[in-house]
């Protein structure tokens, strides 16, 4: 459990050395937000609609992003091994790396959002739904992409990211965020079922990643 | 690679000679079960096979990478090491004391030099409390006066009764059996 | 027959459509023959050089 | 029989070689009488006239595209677990084929989807996921290719195929579950087929004969991978360790 | 000059040993559009209006992403001490890394334009103009970016991640991309000097890039 | 650092000897015109102020971190380097002779063990056909025989009337000044 707990707290530490974090993914966060913004252009009508799937789908890209070199740190200078050799459960680490990921990369996101979709006029109703979703869907991204990265760390020669892999995964999350988001804003009644459905999806990435994650990473070190 | 039978007590130390690209690094990690060994078997005490986890569990391996971060500090190194190894906290003082990193613990070893940053990998050991210590080229690039402390080190922790395998290739003031590897001829 | 080939109207959706089919699978099939047939052969000659078995 | 006893390749050689033609012979057929139907012997459909005939090539790739992806992942779980030489070999043969299938399901698709939906393609959460599906099988391969352990490749592309099976089901159902552009299930459904038997004889001779096709290149692959297998296992090189030790 | 190419040349292998290169962006790419896409949305009238915008939006995020580390892993393992060492001109080799980026993170992106816009249901008179802009555009954030990466060098405890020092070179650079994208595609009389304005950018990026990445460079290196 | 008043002629060899720590390093790389002198002035040739950039024109540098990268084969970096300094192609051969690297040509340099990837990183010294060479902790993991190897070469290098300074722990078999860098004492 101290293990665990020492994993997290070194990933936040050395993720904020290295030029940002937290910061980091939010200030990408928001400038992807601004690009989109710009992008679409002035028309508030329109903006509206997109605060949720601009949003989400830049959540989802902050994640993948930042996850494939989620273990390659670690394999290259050798503490992987350190980490595998004192391991009782190398999923606990797993999921340790993959907690580290989402409060560097998931939550700012999370906090930068209501700025955000200030900016987008979104309706006072539509930033509780949006929270939410974010809140309980993005730690899947982090959980599923662990997957992707421990299996890339074999493939010197890939010519397929990893985030291929995780792509099948990420796709339902994110399209039930996008629901919960805006049924909620609508007030319409799928927004519980949709949020309960992506709840389901994150404690069955909590299940999933972890274990995969584990396996692939004892496969690749031998 | 074959040919790998021998025998390492508790308390006994062994020393790996051979040239570059032996097959040294291979066999250390192989013993720390970091690596699959394809036929050939690891007996742990009396004839007992041991799995590549159960060697993980009795094993710590300090090799040519070592797992140091250059953007963390030593203090902060000994502290994360001292979380994974059960029971590694008590032992934080003693490594710090061994390997005299008083006046490094405040630095980031991205800025620290060859020696103190080889010094700093080297905590581990006695930060895990593990019996057998495998260390891959220890003495590299630290000076005369680290690598008599290095040796003292070992040759205490046989006293313990743990056992070491040091691959290296500077003649080293420790009196104990050499396993030479040797690269198989190959079919070029 | 022309009737048939126009297919109402939608020749160009429809032809290229079977087209694919048979000449992605049929492809596919060909690739795999040939290549157990080149197997086979390297196989053949090993043996017949008394490569071990 | 029991299906381990084929854990031995020189079985499994024993049992594919006699079937291998008549099987491929069977497809042949089946796919004959199948298009002779679907081109010449069906009727356009009221709304959506001759396109329907793509319907014939389209539906049953679809569906072998889901078909071999479950195969594979079932064959990568037993290699997985049961450490069996021949499943590993049957998903690896098995990835190239579904691979083809999905990519023959998209082309037709929106070759389809222009007449009938005004757009070659549409976002919509079946296209998109099968559009995934067809990523997935590709990212397997590439894990068999990338590797030169063989038999770390096998366990490594097993996870692969094993965690993307989520995306089957998600296929499967998408339309029901998002509104979307694709037509809903109409022969594979709870409550039985639902389309004019004239179009579903030819439907399901296709669909027949691509499932034997299936098995025929299945088995030739299959017979192909052990063969290879045997090719490496010939060159001694191989065998030789790279170093040795002694003590002194 | 042997050495410009020689620098191109090793970067790009490194691309493509180091999981894709080319393949990896691209693909990368796709699944950025993809997510995107999928957030929208599958109504193709909306859709249609943000093939420029999405796909201006991806290629920086293409490069921001890929930019962070440009300098960074050779001044960990200490080649770029070798470069320095034989640099007469420091400036050559950083242009040299930033084209090797370019050709790495952007032109797969340019290539992959025509499969994305289709699948966005670009209407056909757009194409020529997307493609135009990002050609014209895409350069400038490479060369940008660099100077970024170069800054970045130095502060290891920074915690302001380098996209902020080059976002203000990132904003005009893509306001004006979509712009002119979108002119062209309308038929606007705007196209053409947008599209001039874009040129002018990247030249004035070429320009600055290198002199100021070098010379960060030579500072953090002493 | 201070006090580090010495005079290095062509043909000859200087040795740094100095614990962990003492800066023999940062003297190299300020020697070498990677760090700027604060104070003091390195002179070339007859009283000429050097500036960075003719020191960097004049010496090559080899440190701890080897600039070698484990994606990259032996051949791909000797045929780089070549590119990177002038003349260097028409040097190639001569590295691969110089330490025996014929038969690692082909493997990615990260499947080396760690004294082939020294001597892939040292084959630099050859190609670059500098007359100074600065040397960090050059036979750090390498067996007795490279080592051997190398000191023949500098030995050669010398003989050309090429200068060399080799920081080191080991005592190696170069009869040559040597410089003993210290820390000064700190005020902890
Ligand atoms: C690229 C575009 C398309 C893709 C990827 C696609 C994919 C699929 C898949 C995966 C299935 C099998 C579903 C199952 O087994 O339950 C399927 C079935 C089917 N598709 Fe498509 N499809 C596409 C376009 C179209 C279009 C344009 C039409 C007709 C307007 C169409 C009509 C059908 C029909 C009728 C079925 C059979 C449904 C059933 O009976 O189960 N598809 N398609
Ligand atoms: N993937 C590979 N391809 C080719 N050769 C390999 C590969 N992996 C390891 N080797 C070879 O196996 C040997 C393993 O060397 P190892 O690192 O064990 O040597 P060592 O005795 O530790 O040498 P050193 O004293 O230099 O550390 C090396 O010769 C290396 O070239
Ligand atoms: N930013 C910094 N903060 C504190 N100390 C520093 C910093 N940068 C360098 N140092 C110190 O300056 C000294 C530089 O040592 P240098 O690398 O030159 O030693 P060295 O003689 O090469 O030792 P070794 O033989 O171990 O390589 C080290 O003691 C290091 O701790
Ligand atoms: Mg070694
Ligand atoms: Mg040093």
């Amino acid at each position: 459990m101290s293990a665990f707990l020492a994993i997290v707290r070194r990933d936040l530490a050395l993720a904020f050395r290295a030029g940002g974090g937290a910061l980091q993914s939010m200030t990408f966060f928001a400038l992807a937000a601004l690009i989109f913004a710009l992008a679409i252009g002035p028309e508030p009508a329109l903006l509206q609609g997109f605060a949720a799937p601009v949003l989400w789908a830049v959540a989802l890209f902050a994640a993948v992003v930042s996850l494939d070199r989620l273990f390659q740190a670690d394999f290259e200078d050798g503490s992987l091994d350190t980490m595998i050799e004192t391991a009782e459960f190398l999923e606990l680490q797993v999921l340790a790396k993959a907690l580290a990921h989402w409060l560097t990369a998931g939550l700012p996101v999370i906090a930068a959002t209501p700025a955000i979709a200030l900016l987008f006029n979104l309706p006072p109703e539509g930033y509780a739904p949006l929270l939410a979703s974010l809140l309980v869907g993005t730690p899947a991204l982090s959980l599923f992409g662990a997957i992707g990265a421990a299996v890339g760390l074999g493939l010197r020669r890939a010519s397929i990211p990893m985030a291929i892999l995780s792509a099948p995964l990420y796709a339902p999350t994110l399209i039930f965020g996008v629901n919960a988001a805006q049924a909620g804003a609508s007030g319409s009644p799928e927004y519980a079922p949709s949020l309960l459905l992506l709840g389901a999806i994150s404690l069955f990435s909590a299940l999933l990643g972890p274990i995969a994650g584990a396996a692939a990473i004892r496969l690749n070190m031998s | 690679m074959s040919g790998a039978t021998f025998k390492l007590q508790s308390g006994e130390t062994l020393l790996l000679k051979g040239s570059n690209g032996a097959g040294k690094t291979t066999l250390l990690r192989a013993l720390a079960g970091l690596l699959p060994i394809s036929g050939g078997r690891v007996l742990l005490a009396p004839a007992v096979k041991a799995s590549p986890s159960e060697l993980r569990a009795a094993a710590i391996y300090v090799g040519h990478t070592d797992g140091v971060k250059s953007a963390m500090t030593a203090a902060e190194h000994l502290l994360f090491w001292s979380r994974l190894y059960p029971g590694g906290a008590a032992r934080i003082d003693a490594a710090v004391a061994a390997f005299g990193l008083d006046d490094l613990l405040k630095i980031r070893t991205g800025a620290l030099s060859a020696g103190q940053r080889r010094r700093v990998a080297l905590a581990r050991l006695v930060i895990s409390g593990k019996p057998i210590w495998l260390l891959d080229e220890p003495g590299a690039s630290m000076d005369a006066e680290s690598n008599a402390n290095l040796i003292a080190l070992v040759l205490a922790h046989n006293a313990r009764g743990g056992a070491a395998v040091i691959a290296t290739h500077d003649r080293i003031a420790i009196t104990a059996r050499t396993l030479v590897v040797e690269r198989a001829p190959q079919a070029a | 027959m022309h009737e048939f080939l126009k297919m109402g109207g939608y020749a160009a959706y429809v032809w290229p459509a079977y087209a694919v089919s048979v000449l992605a699978i049929g492809g596919l099939g060909f690739a795999i023959w040939r290549r157990g047939r080149a197997l086979q052969r390297k196989l053949k000659e090993l043996d017949d050089h008394g490569g071990a078995k | 029989m029991n299906p381990f006893e084929l854990a031995n390749p020189d079985r499994f050689e024993r049992f594919a070689r006699p079937i291998a033609l008549p099987v491929s012979v069977l497809a042949a057929a089946l796919i004959g009488v199948g298009l002779y139907f679907a081109l010449f012997n069906s009727p356009p459909d009221y709304q959506q006239g001759e396109t329907v005939r793509i319907m014939y090539v389209h539906v049953p790739a679809a569906w072998m595209a889901l078909m071999c992806y479950t195969a594979l992942a079932v064959s990568s779980a037993v290699g997985f677990i049961w450490k069996h030489p021949l499943a590993d070999v049957a998903a690896r043969s098995t990835a190239p084929i579904g691979a083809v299938f999905t990519a023959v399901a998209l082309v037709t698709g929106s070759l389809w989807g222009k007449p009938m939906w005004g757009a070659w393609w549409a976002w919509d959460a079946r296209l998109t996921s099968v559009l995934i599906l067809f990523f997935l099988y590709l990212g397997y391969m590439t894990v068999w290719a990338a590797i030169e352990d063989k038999a770390r490749a096998a366990r490594l592309a097993a996870i692969v195929a094993i965690v993307g099976f989520v995306n089957v089901p998600i296929i499967k159902f998408s339309v029901d579950w998002w509104n979307s552009l694709h037509q809903p299930a109409s022969v594979l459904r709870a409550d039985g087929a639902t389309i004019d038997s004239a179009m579903l004889t030819p439907l399901l001779l296709m669909g027949a004969g691509y499932m034997t096709l299936f098995a025929a290149l299945l088995i030739a692959s299959m017979r192909n991978e052990i063969a290879a297998r045997r090719l490496s296992r010939l060159d001694a090189a191989a065998e030789r360790p790279i170093s040795t030790v002694r003590v002194e």
